[in-house]
């Protein structure tokens, strides 16, 4: 019954990459005409949104610095720690903030102001959110709908096959009381 | 015929066994294929379908009665559930073929090879058959690229002596031990065979 | 409850004994009660067996014979007043593996064919209980030898469990950095591995 | 907003590139949601056409610039690594699908309604699969069984494999849609708004789905 394919995190990374995010480049070029849409022109300084692929690809061969979106700074992460902080429920994040901070770290720490800061903050966040899910899902028995907003699908798919097959499992043992009663005996 | 005192005291017991030595065997592995206890078991159900018939013709006003009734049921549920385990062996097995196609490519690995059965094999080229046609159609080898692309180029090492293989820019030598920069389309099956490790 | 005709652990769930008393005489299964040898020299030669026999007898006949009043099903052990009772107090603590590997299947059909409530309750309660152990086994034996781990939890726990660990394993791989790797197919790897150890 | 195409559809109404834009988005979600669904949905033949054509356009332009010079290498490669996404995309999809076509192809096949969830290459592969399993089971096992047990397609045995519909699956709520039925006795319902995200049994969102109402994540 699980044979379903699972969704991995390598694919929700892809589609992490297609989130566009600013580059300063180093070189000149008119725009690239991509089938999802034209990206350019390039010119040295001038910044310019393209998909994080392209961001990740054109820094490794030092060819742009990228800019960090404005969600990954100190300041705006701790507000978040704030807030994720004084709620139960979880606060909303950018899409996608996981990958797209894991890739930045990995292949352009160097462009990000205080590093070590965001990385620590986000690692906060993150410990924070999960322990919410793991309280959420202590819980399940006798609950039809599990409401999981603003939980990102990183962080729901790591969690996803335990959690789906608990629920169906319940539901399966909640049939099988109705059964135990059904005839007339 | 069957005689009823010879056989072991419980019926689909074969079928159990044929079952348990699959699940010894983790996947996408195969054991070998048990032709015999599946002959035997095909013995089996013709014995019980033979009782049943006999039952029928000898106790033909007695149908009714829960002494051949229950008799009658007994036999019938023992054939279903050879059949049961069979059909369930050979569909996990033909699973397991499939699942060998898309990881190993269209030949099957040796360590497989001599445990397929002759009717397996039919069934694994027929398949591979119906894949590739399929895949013609769409124009696309859907068993490459299994993982998302993350670069156009990977660093590769060579495990062992592979000789040379034609690539678009020239041939490129695969001596065990060797490394190499190409192109991840050129060299994503040979990684899967185990001929080059991918380095991160 | 639908099942799987082509699930293999459904299969073998089935075929966990269970305590039958006959409540009519039979023909033609003597071979189901090892004690039923001496009858087959009846003269009758119909090799009955007779009313009020007790033998033991997998799910899948049982509940043939169930279906039609032809026997009575008592529960096993690990279904008693007793095994409840131990469940109960303390349901992570039992091993459950032990009592039946097929624990839950197992209690499913039972309670359905001898319409006993009891144990549908009882399966959802120990579940309820059990499945955070088995959350936090989970995800909490990264690169660690599971084995003794799972050694309590039955077979669809033990299922349960390896859900969990491949998801969070395959998580923590990422946050390394290392899912990107291109890897060898597995019959690959598994044939590697035993040629090394051969 | 859990945004999974991050596809800029702002920009670029102008060209005919539009479209597939478009039809790239809806793929990605198409993909998601064919991953997470229990059962078959209906293919995005037109999408996955255009794209397919698109391709085969652009690998022709990637061609060209790397035929110009050594400079316009790189550029080959920035349009090689845009096509090896897409793709990727395209089979993935195609294979997530296949995989749910060998496993419920009798279902599938006699269901006029899911036969035509299927695209024209994969009803005729789901046919020819058909063939082959049957053939293989009936070679290796039913055809020396007695005339009466021959049979593998007994739906009171549950000898055809269906799609668990109370399979529980994350769903985004793309918009309203009011208060839905869980279960009809006793009655239990739930209200869904836009932006929610829910962990649900699948059958009670399934109309929803295909109306892309909600998503599957």
């Amino acid at each position: 019954n699980t044979l379903m394919e699972v969704t991995t995190a390598s694919e929700i990374e892809f589609l992490a990459e297609h989130e566009h995010i600013f580059i300063v480049p180093s070189f000149e070029a008119p725009a690239f005409a991509f089938i999802s849409g034209e990206v350019g022109p390039f010119r040295p300084e001038r910044p310019v949104s393209v998909p994080l692929w392209l961001a990740i690809m054109l820094k490794t061969r030092r060819q742009c610095h990228i800019k960090p979106p404005p969600w990954l700074t100190e300041e705006y992460l701790k507000s978040k720690l704030q807030e994720e902080r004084d709620s139960e429920t979880f606060a909303e994040m950018p899409d996608h903030y996981q990958e797209i901070a894991a890739l930045l770290f990995e292949r352009a720490s160097d462009d990000i102001n205080q590093v070590n800061k965001i990385r620590t903050l986000l690692a906060d966040i993150n410990d924070l959110r999960h322990s919410k899910i793991r309280k959420g899902l202590t819980s399940l028995k006798d609950v039809a709908v599990v409401k999981l907003n603003n939980l990102s699908l990183m962080e729901l798919n790591a969690i996803r096959p335990f959690f789906v097959e608990s629920m169906n499992t319940f539901f399966k043992l909640q049939e099988g009381e109705e059964a135990a009663v059904q005839e007339d005996t | 015929s069957l005689s009823l005192s010879s056989v072991s005291n419980m019926y689909g017991e074969l079928g159990i066994e044929i079952l348990r030595d699959l699940k010894r065997c983790e996947p996408p592995l195969l054991p070998p294929f048990q032709d015999d206890k599946m002959r035997k078991i095909i013995q089996e159900i013709d014995g019980l379908y033979n009782e049943v018939r006999k039952t029928f013709e000898t106790h033909k006003d007695e149908i009714a009665t829960p002494e051949v009734s229950g008799s009658l049921v007994v036999h019938h549920a023992s054939i279903q559930r050879n059949k049961r385990c069979m059909l369930a062996y050979i569909s996990e097995r033909m699973k397991r073929l499939q699942a060998l196609r898309w990881d190993a490519g269209s030949v099957l690995p040796p360590n497989i090879r001599d445990n397929v059965g002759a009717h397996e094999r039919d069934f694994f080229s027929d398949y591979n058959k119906l894949l590739n046609k399929y895949m013609q159609y769409v124009g696309l080898d859907l068993t490459a690229d299994l993982k998302p692309p993350k670069e156009l180029y990977v660093e590769v090492r060579c495990l062992k002596e592979f000789g040379e293989i034609e690539l678009e820019n020239g041939t490129v030598v695969l001596q065990k031990d060797s490394q190499h920069f190409l192109r991840r389309s050129d060299v994503e099956h040979l990684i899967r065979q185990g001929v080059l490790e991918h380095i991160v | 409850l639908l099942m799987g005709y082509y699930d293999i652990d459904d299969i073998l769930a089935e075929q966990e004994a269970v305590h039958c008393t006959f409540r009519t005489d039979i023909i033609k299964l003597a071979h189901l009660d090892p004690s039923a040898i001496v009858h087959s020299k009846d003269p009758s030669h119909d090799n009955r067996i007779k009313k009020d026999s007790k033998i033991d007898l997998p799910l899948w006949i049982a509940m043939h014979l169930k279906k039609r009043k032809f026997v009575i099903v008592d529960n096993p052990k690990f279904f008693s007043h007793r095994y409840r009772q131990t469940l109960t107090a303390d349901p992570t603590v039992v091993n459950l593996y032990d009592w039946c590997p097929f624990f839950y299947q197992v209690g499913l059909r039972l309670s359905e064919l001898t319409q006993n409530i009891a144990i549908a309750e009882l399966l959802t309660k120990s579940f309820g209980e059990r499945y955070k152990t088995i959350m936090d086994l989970s995800q909490n034996s990264v690169e660690e030898d599971t084995a003794h781990l799972t050694r309590k939890l039955d077979v669809m726990e033990r299922k349960l469990f390896n859900a969990g660990l491949t998801a969070d394993r395959e998580f923590q791989l990422w946050l390394k950095r290392k899912s990107k790797q291109i890897e060898p197919s597995h019959s690959v790897t598994r044939k590697r591995k035993r040629s090394t150890t051969q | 907003c859990v945004c999974v195409c991050g596809v800029d559809m702002s920009s670029d109404e102008d060209d005919e590139g539009g479209d597939v834009v478009e039809h790239i988005a809806l793929l990605n979600q198409a993909w998601l949601n064919e991953k997470n669904c229990p059962e078959i949905l209906p293919y995005e033949n037109e999408a996955v056409n255009n794209l397919q054509e698109q391709i085969v356009q652009q690998e022709e332009l990637a061609r060209e610039h790397a035929r110009d010079n050594v400079k316009n290498y790189f550029l080959y490669n920035v349009y090689q690594m845009e096509l090896s996404r897409l793709k990727y995309l395209l089979r993935s999809y195609l294979r997530v699908r296949l995989k749910k076509i060998e496993k419920f192809v009798v279902h599938i096949l006699k269901s006029e309604r899911l036969r035509g969830y299927l695209g024209q290459n994969e009803l005729v592969y789901a046919e020819e699969y058909k063939k082959i399993t049957e053939t293989h089971l009936a070679e290796s096992c039913l055809s020396r069984l007695p005339d009466a047990f021959q049979k593998t397609d007994d739906p009171s045995e549950g000898m055809v494999p269906e799609p668990n519909l109370n399979h529980h699956v994350f769903c985004y709520v793309h918009e309203d849609v009011g208060t839905i039925q869980l279960r009809d006795d006793p009655p239990q319902t739930v209200p869904l708004s836009k932006g929610e995200l829910a962990m649900i049994r699948y059958e009670p969102v399934s109309g929803l789905l295909r109306n892309k109402k909600v998503s599957l994540l």
